[in-house]
């Protein structure tokens, strides 16, 4: 009857055992949808060897895990990231629990890792058999009932003001990023825009005589800090090429990193 | 929900009916539960086959005569209502709960969080002023109090959480209120991707700090950023 | 209030105080006409001075045993509640009750027999990333609120359960909760981290301070995961 305990007992992996071969195409064939990460995966691998978490056999499991993402693999499932980590680090279990220890005493050893492993899943399980438990208790509005009607009182009003945690903190996260949300165009003030550089040297181009350096053509009010500058720099860069393009200039320039120079060519003869 | 058979309809209801003080015990529950008085029908209606309503009822009453409750008949139907004696002791609890306001609740967030705060900081924080009323209101529910004076020019006041701030919304301490990346991991937080968000244009100044802007402020808190 | 000379001030309280069996009959008045659960401090403040709420709740507690509505412990606080073994009666009565989704139930029980936990904790129980969502429907429902910080490098935040999550499950304290003691037992509530790996606060995403923190995010707002 609790929603809760239902959802969690009907996990996909009561399915009986029949052989290992048998096991493992069977629990291939059930999509990545129904699990909530490697842990969880691989505690439904865990329950299909049948015996106490504790006296898993950790290199079965890492066996029957990477042989599942390989099958993943050939069909084409994408698997998360996490999926990958884990069965990186089994690949590594597996081999040092199929190697001698090596010299070096100060790494953990294998049967440690494949312990921590079986621990893990055993503390998984716990919690999930608990969840479930609570969700079967007597609960509140569902089988225990609290007085139905408060008895109202009416002498004496006074105001009690109340807000809750999640409130006090939701306002306060959404004035700390509601700058994060600004239109972009605030804090970039500081743009020289293309456009008035396209106005600007197409004016004075059309005026000048002969060839003149492009940062002639910076306004004034652009010269102060360097990224003004900068800005000023690219705008009035992008805009002669647009001027070239249109035939109202030249540009030219002498060699990498030489001062670039500009006319107008209706002056220009 | 009984899981009988249909067949023996008499014997069955004769067998379902749970002996009268079992009876009593679900009236009592019922009535308690309900919102609204309920007629001895209503409750016959509720309770398994072949009880018996009104003697169950008479008996409650019975139980709960003398008591700090009463089962009282209103009308027809039946509820739990406080003894009239004692109606003295239900007058203290005469309070309307109210919500506090968005601005209060922001005031009172950015107190917490930056606290000792002006309210010079905080208009500049939430960007919009802050009416006498909000603090007001704030000072009167205890939540906040004035705290040292600020050492710049006008020497502003400051504000500050109180004990019975901690203690409404069961914190320990201000330190313990949560950090922006905890209220986005427990979800309090939009997570949408934040457009034009700078990350490691180390060499450019235009990451405007909040502190800094804020110690600004602070010492000149006539400056303004136009 | 009082019109005796100072003197007699332990007589007047005496005085004062009604009779035990008339402070139990005020205390289920008082809790009776309320639908949340009251600390005991709350219903002595509403008792006349000088009782003794706490005996008077014991009193009625024991009064109440066996009945269809019993008087409850939730944590430091009582409440009137109807008898479980009676829910069957009270379909009609029955809230559509959320469906929380598989990761919030398993959360909720990883908080209330681990906690205080923090969320890099939870993670490492389940394997996966607490999802956006989970851990907001939990502290929205008010069963989790945000606990002390943990002592440790980063000053994570713990989460815990509250007082509804122990009146919503009957249960009269986290200590209560079934098997606790068996799996602490079991080693299953510790805190281990995997052999040979570096302690689990150093590789932590959570270590910022809330303040430390703050400033980062204003300085790079976009370095948190998306």
């Amino acid at each position: 009857m609790p929603d809760g305990a239902e959802r969690l007992r009907e996990a996909p992996f009561e399915a009986p055992v029949r052989d290992a071969a048998a096991l493992e195409s069977e629990v291939l064939e059930v999509s990545l949808g129904g699990y909530e990460g490697p842990l969880d995966l691989l505690l439904a691998m865990a329950r299909t060897q049948k015996v106490d978490l504790r006296r898993i056999s950790v290199l079965k499991l890492a066996e029957q895990y990477l042989a599942f993402v390989e099958r993943a693999d050939a069909l084409r499932l994408e698997l998360a990231a996490d999926y990958l980590v884990m069965a990186a680090w089994l690949a590594y279990l597996k081999s040092r629990l199929l190697l001698p220890p090596p010299e070096d005493a100060g790494e953990a050893s294998a049967e440690e890792l494949a312990a921590h492993l079986a621990f893990q899943l055993e503390r998984l399980e716990a919690m999930r058999k608990v969840a479930a438990e609570l969700m079967a208790r007597d609960r509140l509005g569902r089988d225990v009932f609290a007085r139905g009607a408060p008895e109202a009182r009416t002498v004496e009003r006074r105001t009690r003001w109340t807000a809750t945690l999640p409130e006090l903190l939701g306002a306060y996260a959404a004035i700390r990023t509601r700058d994060d949300y600004r239109p972009l165009q605030v804090d970039r003030s500081w743009i020289f825009p293309v456009e008035e550089a396209l106005t600007r040297i197409a004016g004075l181009a059309g005026r000048a005589m002969g060839w003149s350096r492009l940062s002639a053509f910076l306004p004034e009010r652009w010269r102060g800090t360097p990224h003004e500058r900068r800005s000023a720099v690219a705008s009035s860069f992008a805009a002669s090429l647009e001027l070239v393009k249109r035939g109202e200039v030249e540009i030219r320039q002498d060699g990498v990193f030489a001062p670039i120079w500009l006319r107008g060519r209706g002056a220009g003869g | 929900m009984s899981g009988g058979s249909g067949t023996a309809g008499a014997q069955q209801a004769l067998f379902d009916a749970p002996p009268l003080p079992e009876q009593e015990r679900m009236a009592e529950a019922i009535l308690f539960a309900s919102a609204e008085p309920m007629t001895t029908a209503q409750i016959e209606a509720r309770l398994p086959k072949g009880s018996d309503a009104r003697a169950a009822l008479e008996r409650l009453e019975t139980r709960y005569e003398g008591r700090g409750v009463q089962l009282r008949r209103i009308g027809n139907a039946w509820a739990f209502r406080t003894a009239p004696d004692l109606g003295f002791l239900m007058h203290s609890e005469a309070e309307d709960t109210k919500k506090l306001s968005r601005a209060a609740i922001e005031t009172l967030a950015i107190v917490a969080y930056h606290q000792p705060v002006t309210r010079a900081e905080i208009e500049e924080i939430r960007g919009v002023s802050v009416s006498r009323g909000t603090l007001d209101t704030l000072l009167e529910l205890g939540w906040i109090r004035f705290g040292r004076r600020r050492d710049t020019p006008g020497r502003p006041v400051t504000f500050v959480t109180t004990e019975a701030f901690l203690d409404h919304f069961g914190l320990s301490s201000a330190r313990d209120l949560p950090g922006l990346s905890e209220f986005r991991a427990a979800g309090l937080l939009d997570n949408r991707h934040i457009p034009g968000a700078k990350s490691e244009e180390g060499d450019e100044d235009e990451t405007e700090d909040m502190f800094d802007e804020q110690e600004a402020q602070a010492a000149a808190p006539d400056a303004h950023h136009g």
